[in-house]
């Protein structure tokens, strides 16, 4: 368990959360996408606070900064999906296609 | 190879395999519920990092997370209990391509760096630490976070509240027309595009 | 802690919450007073932060600039915000939940002067989620109209995205360098930079670049100008990105001119941006949407001042003063959009000169400073800009930035030409007081600053970003 | 004094808006008098100027921009003073003229004024950045002139004046910035800049400013083959704007010519004269020819302006690189600015004159006229005058201006002078074949009833083609006052 | 002072002009007044040395002064004109009547200014002033579109030729820094020679000279006393003058006089052969202008520039009364074709005056007019016999044409029309002109030529018994050929190739020289032949010819038919060469400048239009990255960023 192994897992928990969030036509499927990426970040923060800031807690902070992002973003995304669900029955991104050009 | 490696291992698996999963099963709730594994499994590889306190935070908030999530899906979409497959992707070639693009960029990176070297003392107080610096150092960043979250909540209440203390809160969220009592000016979706 | 030194924040704060408790218990009639609330609290702010200009300091442990850029970009805010509430109580009227919209306006405010102020990755990346999340909540505020819900939506798809790729790069930053303040990363960065390192910068960038609108995430600019409430769309398109233009500028002034090489990819966004948003521009018969994109390649001509931010003097003082230029003559532009009751097909502003022949003149002020005509702000800004990066080095970004100017002056005629030489269609009804107000006002600002430029200038002159 | 020539039409201008609902024809009496002030004040400025005194007069200043070292700055020498003179007599003319205003004649004069006030700054600003000001907005007002009271496809054709000039005016406000940014401390004091010459040895930099300022007013000269935006302007222009347009905004690039890369940086304008005076002669040759298949009266005449610019350009290109013979540069040079002033007057009463066609007709077609000299001989004879003036007739004003250029040129590029007198050939056959066109042979029946020139109409032309008389007559009076500007060796000191 | 010499008529025209509808008494008054005046000042300013300058600018000066020899054209210029503008005021047309004398009267003033300029600049001046004059004149009529179109051709020849004084005064402000004729003495190579090329082109331009010639006929569309003046004392008078004004100057140049020479033999000859074939009987003295200012040419060119003004003064007196006689006969005749004429018996007095002009053109003695061409040839004779020769072949065809026009012309055959007497003023002005022509007489006196030689401050070239009698030999023989082809051929010259060889040349001097000197030689053989035959007075002798034998008069007819059918072939064929060559100029001209017009300007717009072209373009593809679909936009924001990344990575 090093801080390369740790970032690689990150790593692949982003690469993962960007095919999700690249992929899914569903607005909640694609909102996963990024909670995942954004569990990599956690996962990364971590990692660097624990083997390369020498226990500094920014590195800590960092990790609650990105959870608080998580949180915001959803909330208000789900706020989002529920007014968009109720306006113009559309959940995926094909639905919503006025704006344009 | 010690014990913990083969945890972090293990766990650093479980979370790339069920975060993989997401977007492999048919039915949202069970994808929320992968997520939510996922999540545990990097909680969990933080406990191991010596971060208990971060750690057990992500595993609470997410798991009260998904289900707010899974709830969402019953409430609303239109395949509850995923009792009907369904995959809804698009262009997933290119996405896939993005992600693997990702996480090779990514690991080329990490594995060209010189990365940092200077692991945690583990006697060190890391708890208090962190309580320290959010109400000291980083007392702003706190706040502002705090902030967010207020209007966030205004904001999520405003969007998906559906009543308000006069009636129907939507009702006259619209545009003021072109010409009193007629319609607000722009394109809508019926119009076509 | 230093709490005076966040005083325009706080009287702000304190404005927004009283505005949503006072929401909460008067009749929906009087929702309207929330706006003068909210003038006398942006008033209030001004004052307090115009007592912290020529500061140069960083206080909150680091964490938060007070120097001349963060000083005079929150004054900017609060201006434009200040014309963002007097265009709303006509627009928003029939909105059951007209109050807490001045709540959300205030909060986005915030985010952006948080955005402007921000020394620190941590701060940087709340700052921004402060400014969008607020930003998504007033792009939909208009929950039944299908345009606004959806501009709403695809402003937070990409601003989620955007936001999930700020933080990997800050946490990349941050973790590389091991701090998170400017202040402590400012030394440890040289040389050429490891390849995670240039990694985490280009996900910040996106970030950041996500808030200016510029390539390659520019998208949401049109589809809010066009959907978004018109007084919130004349927000989001020139306050976030204030903050977030002196938030890139600071971030791009970390890096030693001979390190990294981000100030030829900023000059590349910078490019791009504009040229993306003048050719998408061009043939545009939805005049908010038209704006929207002159907006996104507004932002290109930002980016050639952050560009040369380290290599001319004159960098920082032409942002801001670009910025002033900018956001008084889109405010405007905006402000006609609403008054004329947000009639939007070019071919609705045919004639509008003989129907409305100040609100015509007032558009066209604004145009005509958006390209660039002198003696309007527009033009004040641009030769500063010009001089900026001239002086920094980089003559051809002003080349290619006078050519986009050209591009740009054939689209913005498309509807002056429309307004003025094309017959009229019958009479355009207006808003009201309110929104007349600031079509008042914008002409005399823009051609106010334009002609007083001398104040401005010499204000700006010695604006310095910290660290 | 000059700072008032400046500002009163513009305040005519805003008077005019604000003039509630008065008759038309109170209205242009009100622009005609906000336009004879300027006037009256330059001719004011002339009684004062001294041809052996300093070379900047009546010279007027107040800081503006301090920090950036702009300031307000006016003054003339004898070539700003001459074109100025010319323009305020020409936009006295145009005003005057009794033109459709489409019943919006408010409009349509205080736009009217507020070009005079922006043209006369252009002329009478000491400082760049001024200069640069009045230069953007002159295009504001042109655009306005022709895309309202135009005909035709007005809006295209306003539109791409304006996209096109503008094009060249960023051009030149680049090589404007490449110029100053290298003064310290930043100054946009034309004086100064005179006197200092930036740019001397800093090789590439001055040739890109040079191209810089060569495109943008070869452009707005405009200069072949940067000039297609001027037959459409032109064609669509009420004629009372066109006769602005050519009389008054083309001097714009070639006064420019003369006052920025001439004077502030001879030494590399010298170096790069040749291609600008050979583009010049093809300028000549092109405008002269391409006007001769024209059949479009308008157009024709627009084709004209390519052709006369030439001229003034190749003066100004043979004048910067006759370094050391001083009697041919001042010759060639003070050939340009006389025809700025010949053309301004001569191409406007002519455009004044197709502006009458159109108001009387709809027709520009050269076809669709013939035997109007039966009906109408008082245009007739104005229109013959005028040609020959245009075509360079000894005893008219181009003629003067034609000479010296060709004269001066001769000394320096014996064999583009030789090329470049092809084109007083070829204007004498175009300008004489549109005459006999217009006004010999047999008459349609349908112009049985054509007009003839009303008393105000003789009158501006009257005024016009006057001056072209006393130019060619006897041009001491006007030569004093020019050589006055084209003494002093560019770049001294 | 001398200004005024130009200012007089300049300002007369502006009066007449100003006058408007007054009486004919009253235009003719006025302008008689004025000329009388301008020569009263010229012969003033003669006698006392008078001079002018006007300072334009430093470098500008317009000088005035007066030599011998300009002095003489000075004073030639106003006698001239009295006589047409008296005609002019007197019988023309009452419609713009005021008109023609005011632009008449400007003529004047521009040839005068022309005159006594005494540098390039004023020079130009006046050369241009006249040159627009002509236009205005041979357009006079401009009801009928054809008179203006040939002003149009008349004006943009002749500002061909302009060019080359505009390439001179450059050259000589190049070479000495002023435009005065002063400098051009001694100047080097190669500005002389470029000096000299402007002059002597806008020389032979002026004065209808090859290849320009044809311009002169259609100045013919012009009123009668505007051909008159034209071609007698202004405008084809200015081509001469001014080379016999700086001939002195400009010898230096080597090849200068042998041009002039060989330009003026070649428009001498031709110009005789045209007229000789010519029906129109103004064409037909335009064509022998071109002629005599040929030979005046050969004398500048042979080094004597006072027998060149001389012939040219005798010259401007007959030609002068034989257009307005061709204008009367016109007139009366209701057409200018010569075979419709023969009005001897309908006008004797005006058949008698202008008889004298066409002996004088003829070149018969004692007219003065002889003695000049006589004294042409001699100079001739000074540079060589064969060119001598040449000037007498030109002197016979002068002579043949001449007796054709008068025969033809005031000829008494043909049915006396309704007589009645000619008005006064004709007559005075024809009888003036003719008492001019005798008064040159005087010349055959050696004392009275003398004093002109002094006079003029010329040499008179010494002059042969043998070429003068070889001279006038060759001028019965003219006659006689002349006489013949109006008796016999009256039509020739109206259908047919010869009307082609009639209607002219134009075309590059060295063709046409090279053309006409064949057709000189046959028509000199035919000539030859009747010769021999036939030596009795004229009448006499066309009877003698047509009794002489079958044979001989078959030879005879198939040597003139010969030679009107096979060379005017050739000369159909240069016709159309010329036609081709100048009409073929300017159309292709035209075509030229269509093409620029559309292709051209297509392509100098294609800049601008193509470059917004693009843009509008890369506008619809640039909206077409806004597809309205999320999924897109994140497409798009990944590979920016990997685009980013990429780039930042390449430069670190």
């Amino acid at each position: 368990m090093t801080l390369a192994t740790v970032l690689i897992a990150a790593a692949a928990l982003i690469g993962i959360g960007v095919y999700g969030a690249l992929s899914q036509q569903s607005f909640v499927m694609l909102m996963m996408g990024l909670e995942l990426m954004l569990n990599g970040v956690l996962l990364a923060a971590i990692g660097f606070w624990s083997f390369g800031m020498g226990g500094a807690p920014e590195g800590q902070l960092l990790a609650i900064v990105a959870m608080a992002v998580m949180a915001v973003e959803m909330a208000i995304g789900f706020a989002l999906v529920v007014a968009v669900y109720r306006r113009r029955q559309a959940e995926t991104t094909e639905s919503l296609v006025t704006l344009r050009r | 190879m010690e014990l913990k490696d083969l945890a972090f291992l293990a766990l650093a698996a479980a979370a790339a395999w069920t975060g993989w999963r997401v977007f492999r099963t048919d039915s949202m709730v069970r994808a929320s519920f992968a997520l939510m594994l996922s999540f545990i499994a990097v909680g969990a590889i933080m406990l191991l990092l010596a971060a208990p306190y971060i750690g057990i935070a992500t595993v609470f908030m997410m798991a009260v997370e998904m289900m707010v999530m899974a709830l969402f899906m019953v409430m609303f979409m239109m395949n509850p209990a995923g009792l009907n497959p369904m995959r809804m992707v698009h262009q997933n070639g290119l996405a896939a391509a993005a992600g693997a693009g990702t996480f090779a960029a990514l690991t080329a990176a990490i594995l060209l760096s010189d990365l940092p070297a200077d692991p945690v003392d583990p006697a060190r107080p890391v708890i208090h630490d962190l309580g320290i610096e959010l109400l000291g150092k980083s007392m702003l960043i706190f706040e502002t976070a705090g902030i967010t979250l207020l209007a966030t909540m205004v904001g999520a209440v405003i969007l998906s509240s559906r009543s308000g203390r006069y009636g129907p809160a939507d009702d006259g969220a619209l545009p003021p027309p072109l010409t009193p009592g007629g319609r607000p000016a722009g394109g809508l979706p019926e119009d076509g595009p | 802690m230093p709490v005076g030194d966040i005083l325009p924040e706080i009287a702000l704060i304190l404005t927004a919450v009283a505005i949503l408790l006072i929401a909460a218990f008067i009749g929906q009639e009087d929702h309207w007073l929330a706006a003068p609330l909210a003038l006398a609290g942006i008033a209030v702010a001004a004052a307090l932060c115009a007592g912290q200009i020529g500061r140069a300091e960083l206080t909150f442990s680091g964490v938060w600039a007070l120097d001349g850029a963060s000083g005079w970009a929150r004054l900017l805010i609060l201006a434009a915000t200040a014309a963002t509430v007097l265009l709303s109580p006509g627009w928003m009227r029939s909105d059951r939940r007209h109050g807490e919209y001045y709540t959300v306006l205030l909060f986005s405010a915030l985010g952006a002067m948080a955005l402007a102020g921000a020394a620190d990755l941590m701060q940087l990346v709340m700052g921004v989620l402060l400014s969008s999340v607020t930003g998504y909540t007033l792009a939909a505020y208009h929950r039944n109209w299908p345009l606004s819900v959806e501009a709403g939506m695809k402003f937070f798809l990409v601003g989620a995205f955007a936001n999930a790729l700020l933080v990997i790069g800050a946490t990349l930053l941050a973790g590389l360098l091991g701090q998170t303040g400017y202040a402590e990363m400012a030394p440890l960065i040289a040389g050429r930079g490891s390849p995670l390192l240039l990694l985490g910068l280009t996900f910040t960038v996106v970030g950041i670049a996500f808030k200016l609108a510029a390539v390659p995430a520019h998208s949401w600019m049109p589809d809010v100008a066009e959907g978004a409430p018109a007084p919130a769309a004349a927000f989001l398109t020139v306050v976030p990105k204030i903050g977030a233009a002196v938030a890139l500028a600071r971030l791009v002034d970390l890096f030693p001119v001979d390190s990294v090489a981000i100030r030829p990819l900023v000059a590349v966004l910078a490019v791009a941006t504009m040229t993306l948003g003048n050719l998408a521009a061009i043939w545009q018969d939805d005049v908010r949407r038209l704006i929207g994109w002159s907006s996104v390649s507004q932002s290109g001509y930002a980016l050639m001042a952050v560009c040369v931010v380290g290599l001319s003097a004159a960098a920082v003082p032409a942002l801001l003063f670009f910025l002033l230029g900018y956001a008084a003559a889109n405010l405007t532009a905006f402000a006609v959009v609403v008054h004329l009751r947000g009639r939007t097909a070019l071919g609705d502003y045919a004639g509008l000169a003989e129907a409305r022949p100040w609100a015509a003149l007032a558009l066209t002020l604004a145009f005509l400073s958006l390209v660039g005509i002198p003696p309007l702000a527009g033009f004040v800004g641009k030769l500063t800009l010009f001089r900026a990066v001239i002086d920094g080095g980089y003559a051809w970004l002003a080349a290619v930035a006078a050519a986009n100017t050209v591009v740009s002056l054939f689209y913005y005629l498309r509807v002056i030409g429309s307004i003025y030489l094309r017959p009229s269609g019958g009479p355009a009804m207006s808003l009201g007081r309110w929104s007349a107000i600031v079509t008042w006002l914008g002409p005399a600002a823009i051609l106010g600053i334009g002609l007083f430029a001398e104040a401005g200038l010499a204000a700006f002159a010695g604006s310095e970003l910290l660290p | 004094m000059l700072t008032l020539a400046i500002f009163l039409p513009l305040l005519g201008a805003l008077a005019l808006v604000a003039l509630p609902g008065a008759a038309e024809a109170r209205l242009r009496q009100v622009a005609v008098a906000a336009a004879a002030l300027p006037l009256l004040l330059l001719l004011a400025a002339w009684w004062r100027f001294d041809p052996a005194g300093p070379a900047f007069q009546s010279v007027a200043e107040a800081p503006w921009v301090p920090s950036l070292g702009v300031a307000w700055r006016v003054g003339v020498d004898g070539i700003a003073l001459a074109v100025a003179l010319m323009s305020a007599v020409l936009f006295l003319a145009a005003i005057a003229w009794p033109a459709e205003t489409k019943g919006r004649a408010r409009q349509y004069y205080a736009w009217f004024l507020f070009l005079e006030g922006t043209s006369l700054g252009v002329f009478l600003t000491l400082d760049l950045l001024v200069f640069y000001v009045f230069f953007d907005l002159s295009l504001v007002g042109m655009y306005f002139l022709i895309g309202r009271w135009g005909h035709g496809d007005a809006g295209r054709s306003a539109l791409k004046f304006f996209v096109y000039t503008l094009a060249g005016s960023l051009a030149i406000l680049l090589a404007i910035l490449g110029l100053v940014l290298v003064t310290e401390p930043l100054t946009f004091d034309m004086r100064r800049l005179i006197a200092s010459q930036p740019l001397a040895g800093l090789d590439p930099r001055a040739g890109l400013v040079l191209l810089g300022f060569v495109i943008g007013f070869g452009i707005k000269t405009p200069l072949f083959p940067l000039h297609t935006w001027l037959p459409p302007a032109h064609v669509d222009a009420p004629g009372p704007a066109s006769a602005i347009l050519a009389g008054v905004l083309l001097k714009m690039g070639t006064y420019g010519l003369i006052r920025l890369p001439f004077s502030m940086m001879s030494e590399t304008f010298a170096r790069h004269a040749l291609p600008l005076a050979i583009l010049a002669v093809v300028s000549i040759l092109w405008g002269a020819l391409v006007a001769f298949a024209q059949r479009d009266l308008k157009r024709r005449i627009a084709y004209t302006s390519v052709n006369h610019m030439g001229y003034a350009v190749l003066g100004i290109a043979a004048a910067g690189a006759a370094a050391g013979n001083e009697a041919a540069r001042q010759l060639a040079l003070t050939g340009a600015v006389v025809e700025m002033v010949a053309h301004g007057l001569i191409t406007g009463s002519l455009f004044l004159i197709a502006g009458a066609f159109w108001q009387r007709a709809r027709d520009y077609d050269l076809q669709a006229y013939g035997g109007l000299a039966r009906v109408a001989p008082r245009l007739a004879v104005a229109t013959i005058l005028a040609a020959f003036a245009s075509l360079g007739l000894p005893g008219l004003a181009g003629f003067v201006a034609e000479f010296q250029i060709f004269a001066g040129t001769f000394a320096v590029y014996p064999w583009l002078a030789a090329i470049g007198i092809l084109g007083i050939l070829v204007t004498a056959a175009l300008f004489l074949q549109m005459v006999q066109q217009l006004f010999f042979g047999d008459l349609p029946a349908r112009w049985q009833g054509f007009p003839d020139l009303g008393r105000v109409e003789i009158l501006v032309l009257a005024l016009l083609l006057l001056l072209v008389v006393a130019i060619g007559v006897y041009p001491a009076w006007l030569l004093t006052l020019v050589e006055a500007g084209t003494a002093a060796p560019a770049g001294a000191g | 002072m001398l200004w005024l010499l130009a200012l007089v008529p300049l300002l007369a025209g502006a009066v007449a002009l100003a006058g408007g509808g007054r009486s004919r008494l009253w235009l003719g008054a006025l302008a008689v007044a004025a000329l009388l005046l301008t020569l009263a000042l010229s012969i003033a300013g003669a006698a006392q040395g008078w001079s002018g300058t006007l300072a334009w600018s430093g470098a500008l000066r317009l000088q005035a002064a007066l030599t011998p020899l300009s002095a003489t054209v000075a004073m030639l210029v106003p006698a001239i004109a009295l006589p047409v503008l008296a005609f002019a005021a007197a019988e023309e047309r009452r419609a713009g009547l005021p008109r023609l004398v005011a632009l008449l009267l400007a003529f004047v003033g521009g040839m005068e200014l022309l005159v006594v300029a005494d540098d390039l600049l004023t020079l130009l001046i006046g050369w241009e002033l006249v040159g627009a004059c002509s236009w205005a004149l041979i357009g006079h009529d401009w009801r009928d579109a054809r008179n203006p179109r040939s002003g149009l051709y008349a004006f943009v020849t002749t500002r061909f030729g302009d060019l080359g004084l505009f390439l001179a005064a450059m050259a000589t402000y190049a070479a000495t820094g002023s435009f005065a004729y002063d400098g051009l003495r001694g100047l080097p190579e190669p500005m002389l020679s470029v000096i000299a090329a402007g002059i002597l082109l806008s020389a032979a331009a002026k004065s209808g000279q090859l290849p320009f010639s044809p311009w002169l006929f259609r100045a013919m569309d012009g009123p009668t006393p505007v051909s008159a003046l034209l071609h007698a004392a202004t405008m084809v008078a200015a081509g001469a003058y001014l080379l016999a004004r700086l001939q002195p100057m400009l010898g230096g140049a080597g090849w200068f006089a042998a041009a002039i020479i060989a330009i003026g033999l070649a428009t001498a000859l031709a110009g005789g052969v045209v007229a000789l074939l010519q029906s129109h009987a103004k064409k037909l003295l335009a064509a022998s202008t071109s002629a005599h200012f040929g030979l005046m040419f050969v004398a500048v060119g042979a080094g004597f520039p006072g027998i060149a003004i001389l012939h040219l003064v005798a010259h401007a007196g007959f030609k002068a009364s034989l257009f307005l006689a061709a204008g009367l006969a016109g007139a009366r005749a209701g057409s200018f074709a010569l075979y419709r004429m023969r009005l001897g018996r309908a006008l004797p007095a005006i058949a008698l005056l202008s008889a004298v002009a066409a002996l004088a053109l003829a070149g018969i003695p004692p007219l003065g007019a002889a003695w000049t061409k006589e004294a042409v040839i001699a100079a001739a004779g000074e540079r060589g016999a064969l060119l001598a020769a040449g000037c007498m072949v030109a002197g016979g065809l002068s002579a043949a044409y001449a007796a054709r026009f008068l025969l033809l012309a005031y000829g008494p055959a043909g049915d006396a029309g309704p007589g009645g007497r000619p008005a006064i003023v004709p007559c005075a002005a024809l009888g003036g002109l003719a008492a001019f022509s005798l008064l040159l007489s005087l010349l055959w006196l050696p004392g009275a030529r003398e004093a002109a030689a002094r006079a003029l401050a010329a040499a008179i070239p010494p002059s042969g018994t043998v070429e003068l009698v070889a001279s006038l030999l060759s001028v019965a023989l003219g006659v006689l050929v002349g006489l013949l082809l109006a008796r016999r051929y009256p039509a020739i010259g109206l259908e047919g190739r010869s009307r082609a060889a009639a209607a002219w040349l134009g075309l590059p001097s060295l063709i046409s020289a090279g053309a006409v000197r064949p057709f000189e030689r046959a028509a000199g053989a035919a000539a030859w032949v009747d010769d021999r035959i036939l030596d009795a007075g004229p009448r006499g002798a066309a009877c003698l010819a047509q009794g002489m034998t079958r044979s001989l008069a078959l030879l005879d007819r198939r040597a003139v038919e010969g030679s009107v059918a096979v060379v005017p072939a050739f000369a159909a064929w240069l016709a159309l060469l010329d036609r081709r060559a100048v009409d073929g100029g300017i159309a292709g001209t035209a075509a030229f400048a269509d093409w620029l017009a559309r292709l051209g300007e297509r392509l100098a717009d294609g800049l601008p239009e193509g470059a917004a072209a693009i843009a509008g373009m890369s506008g619809h593809d640039a909206r077409r990255l806004q597809s309205g679909m999320s999924h897109h936009y994140y497409t798009l924001m990944a590979i920016g960023a990997a685009a980013m990344a990429a780039a930042l990575f390449l430069e670190a």
